[in-house]
């Protein structure tokens, strides 16, 4: 599998040069692998900070800025961060205000947070920690690792994130990220599997005419391989998936997120269908997002995620954000 | 440092720093099979964690050299939870830690006293992981080594031999794996779909206590 | 070839479909292929269009909104729009002012464009055409259809859309259009071919071990073939491409554009790499653009682009933009 | 319409929509094989785009049929402009515009004047697209077409046998493209790599010109 790459050993450190050069706003540690919103900390503000395994950009780096996180951890690619980066970063986006860990349910992510978690208040930072945890594909959670964190990772981020801009203290910073967290469902799709630099190839076979339901954005097979299927059949499973488990009463937002390889214009022909498969089970729309934001290398395909909103969490969604991947109202 | 060493006590800095340079090397040469292991029933980088984190953890020991077991011990845990990340990180790292913060200031330890590191880092990792045994991870190498060490050290046996029947279970365990459902980590997200494979983080369990065993028995 | 979508006929339609649900700020004639900024025709001013075959989504429909176009033409699949949907554009846009078409050099987009301006002259709107063709991969263009139009596309329709929306007049408005693109060149590689819904497979083939120099963005073979290279060799080839070609004195704005299948991941690291080949030339770098904004389906590979600026041209560079696909300012 | 053809003036309305069925289900049935001509040397869509506008071009003129020849060719190359996109959306709709417009409101024109129609086609085409001979185009089916459909008249030849014999040159004209270097369109952005490979224009101009030698024929 041909890469756009020096060597696999230094993928993270080249990126991470390269990110450094396009966002002169933002301070990029490339040594210590920590991306830290200009002018952090801000006084009285909550500290919003997230990281996980890099191959999923733009997140989490992308995500670094106003009115989002104040300062993002790049692992190895899809290896979580070391406890270290998280200290540091905790470090230097605490205004006294405290600071929120968004940590998606990975063991990876969960122990290296954890640790960091109790290094930073052993230097006197208050943390609390949310995890992220939307993916239903993963179903019995008591024989699992539990649901992975995925699409609603940008939902928590763009909403705690406004609402920290605002003042917000702490508590109802993690409250709101919580309630995100447990307003919102996702299910991906892939139909090639992705290459790690380290492999160097596919991290599965996926056979031509196949494709596998219910993957997470690590590579990792899904739960289910089918027969290929329409763009509007996979709009029914994926919609399916999330509606019959969130069962939203109201509005939501709606993410149809590309895994990396798969054209936008594919992509918003599926939206089509998602929006589709949504009105026939009477699920109101209020915004829709459509793009490759929470991605998985070079995988094709994409993932759906909702998260049903009430007119705070709107505001909040609405409220201007500006950062590499994420831009509007400013 | 002892330059004959205590027969009764044979696991002192030194020990541990052949330990390190031979569990190394394995894991430099053993990481592209780690890795292909990891792909079907995880994210593909086992391998490569592995040798970053125990190349980085043999450039800290020889950099600034503790002089106990324990402290090297401690020092390659803390440089694992600091180079690797992922779940085998923080996981590898406590077990290490906490075999050395149970030898404490000790210079020379009896391979019974390895024995209780070895029993004090594995339930640090249980601690931690929440897992048991047959979940398939690290634990269904690590359990079944410290049971065989115990059972081979009760039965009087010497260091060498009783680390030898360690890794010889270790292995055992690690082949164990292959048709476990996994109910931790990345695997479990497959549901049955793990079944088949052996376990990533356990076979690098049991090229660990491999390298036990070659350095007690002087092979490295 | 595994695609997200439903009929290869219905790609275009879909997508449109799917792109006016999520961006109801904007106004989509699905039927008529029109993509038009709400509120158009805004009085007095210059009113800009481009199109062209689909494909290299967010170009061009992502790029209509404020500061940047009014109006886009989607056609088929790397195919040209036809001369009626520039026709309804222009219409739809022109305030009295007159209307910019921006035409990336291909021969579909020269001839459908110059029918559409005269049946828009007849109709009674002034219509002023600009020519794209940056990529310097075409090289003896007396023996070809000359210079591709591509990365500079971007360029263009940025800066001459922020002239536009500050009300210069249409004769400035080209003018500058013309300027920028004197100004920029392009080189592009591809790793791996795209795969046209049509086609339903890669339209070349290219070997593992093997990547293509100085590919356009339409699925076409490049120039030559060569032994697979690393992102800092590839850096080299391409910079030296542009630069040599346009022998900047001043600074450039620089735009490092993926294809679609090349991961984020990849391409910031192949950045860092152009940004180190730009200063061994000793080229200065004003800004940075690194992102999929003109691609070629599920190509894997990039572009750079380069474009001397002067001081007006980087302020207008730098005027607030809010688009789908381009966003900051505002 | 005319139930005897006369046989000097054997070119009227219905003529030409029988041609536009035979050119409609030729396209059809070649898609593939123009998009796959396309391929190698240009962007994969001619297949698409012909079968595309000359579908539309049938429906439209079914939908409301012009009385003349001139009449359905002008229709036939308005809705190629405005369905096809492309270059040869703008292209052949100007040759079947131009072709029909230079028939004006004749009711039923001899093969001279559908020769004359011809011409002033290709004259638009070239003068559109500014290629000339063995530029690796359309072009180089349609001008040996013409000539020897002005030939096989000069020589006093009938309508069918004069088309079948243009018919002949345009095949041998699309064939004859694969050792050229193309100059125009996408495919001379490949330069010398562009040689080897029939053009896909030249090849649809060939059916189109084989549809109408088979109408005059009543093949159709
Ligand atoms: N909860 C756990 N307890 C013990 N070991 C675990 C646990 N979760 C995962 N592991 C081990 O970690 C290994 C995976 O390590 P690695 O691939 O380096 O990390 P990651 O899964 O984050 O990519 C698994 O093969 C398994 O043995
Ligand atoms: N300048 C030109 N003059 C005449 N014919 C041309 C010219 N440029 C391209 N063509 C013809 O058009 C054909 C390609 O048509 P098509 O694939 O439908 O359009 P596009 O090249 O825009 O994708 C070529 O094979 C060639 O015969
Ligand atoms: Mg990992
Ligand atoms: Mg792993
Ligand atoms: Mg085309
Ligand atoms: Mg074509």
């Amino acid at each position: 599998m041909k890469m756009l790459i020096n060597v696999a050993e230094n993928v993270v450190a080249d990126a991470l040069r390269g990110f450094a050069a396009a966002h002169p706003e933002l301070t990029v540690d490339v040594e210590r692998r920590v991306i830290v919103r200009r002018g952090a900390p801000y006084e009285g503000k909550v500290g919003l900070v997230s990281g996980g395994g890099s191959g999923h950009e733009p997140l989490h780096g992308g995500f670094v800025g106003k009115g989002m996180l104040d300062a993002a951890c790049p692992g190895e690619v899809f290896t979580s961060p070391v406890p270290d980066q998280m200290v540091r970063a905790a470090a230097a986006v605490d205004s006294g205000a405290g600071v929120l860990f968004i940590v998606k349910n990975y063991t990876g992510d969960v122990l290296n947070f954890q640790m960091a978690a109790e290094l930073a208040e052993d230097e006197g930072v208050q943390v609390v920690s949310v995890l992220v945890d939307d993916d239903v594909a993963v179903t019995d959670s008591l024989y699992t690792a539990g649901r992975r964190g995925t699409g609603a990772t940008l939902f928590i981020e763009k909403i705690a994130g406004a609402a920290a801009e605002e003042g917000a203290p702490l508590d109802r910073v993690a409250a709101l990220a919580r309630q995100v967290n447990a307003a919102s469902r996702t299910f991906g799709v892939a139909l090639s599997a992705c290459s790690t630099p380290a492999k160097g190839g596919p991290t599965f076979d996926l056979p031509e005419g196949e494709l596998e339901l219910g993957v997470g954005i690590h590579g990792e097979p899904g739960r289910e391989r089918r027969a290929m299927m329409t763009s509007g059949e996979i709009a029914d499973v994926t919609v399916e998936a999330v509606v019959s488990d969130l069962n939203p009463d109201g509005p939501v937002l709606v993410l149809v997120n590309g895994m990396g390889a798969t054209p936008l214009l594919e992509l918003y022909g599926f939206n089509a269908e998602v929006q589709r498969a949504l009105a026939e089970r009477r699920v109101p729309v209020a915004r829709t997002l459509v793009g490759n934001y929470v991605t998985s290398l070079d995988m094709a395909g994409a993932s759906v995620t909702i998260c049903q909103v009430d007119e705070e969490l709107l505001r909040l969604w609405d409220a201007p954000v500006s950062t590499p991947g994420l831009r509007w109202g400013c | 440092m002892n330059a004959t060493p205590d027969p009764e006590a044979p696991v002192d800095a030194a020990f541990v720093r052949r330990w390190l340079d031979a569990a190394a090397a394995a894991m430099d040469r053993e990481s592209a099979r780690l890795t292909e292991l990891d792909s079907p029933i995880g994210d593909a980088d086992h391998g490569t964690n592995m040798r970053r984190g125990f190349l980085a953890a043999r450039t800290a020991v020889e950099q600034d050299p503790p002089e106990t077991p324990g402290g090297v011990l401690v020092l390659v845990g803390r440089t694992l939870i600091s180079t690797v990340g992922g779940a085998s990180g923080p996981l590898y790292g406590t077990l290490l830690r906490r075999a050395g913060k149970e030898l404490g200031e000790e210079q020379a330890v009896s391979a019974a006293r390895l024995r209780d590191a070895l029993r004090a880092g594995v339930d640090g990792v249980a601690a931690l992981g929440g897992a048991g045994p047959e979940d398939k991870t690290m634990l269904d190498a690590l359990l079944p080594a410290l049971d065989a060490l115990t059972g081979a050290l009760d039965a009087g046996g010497g260091a060498a031999d009783a680390l030898a029947a360690a890794s010889a279970a270790a292995d055992e365990g690690a082949k164990a794996t292959t048709p476990l459902r996994a109910r931790k980590g990345r695997a479990s997200y497959l549901g049955e779909r793990s079944v088949g494979h052996q376990d990533p983080g356990a076979t690098s369990s049991a090229l660990l206590i491999t390298a036990l065993a070659e350095t007690a028995r002087g092979d490295v």
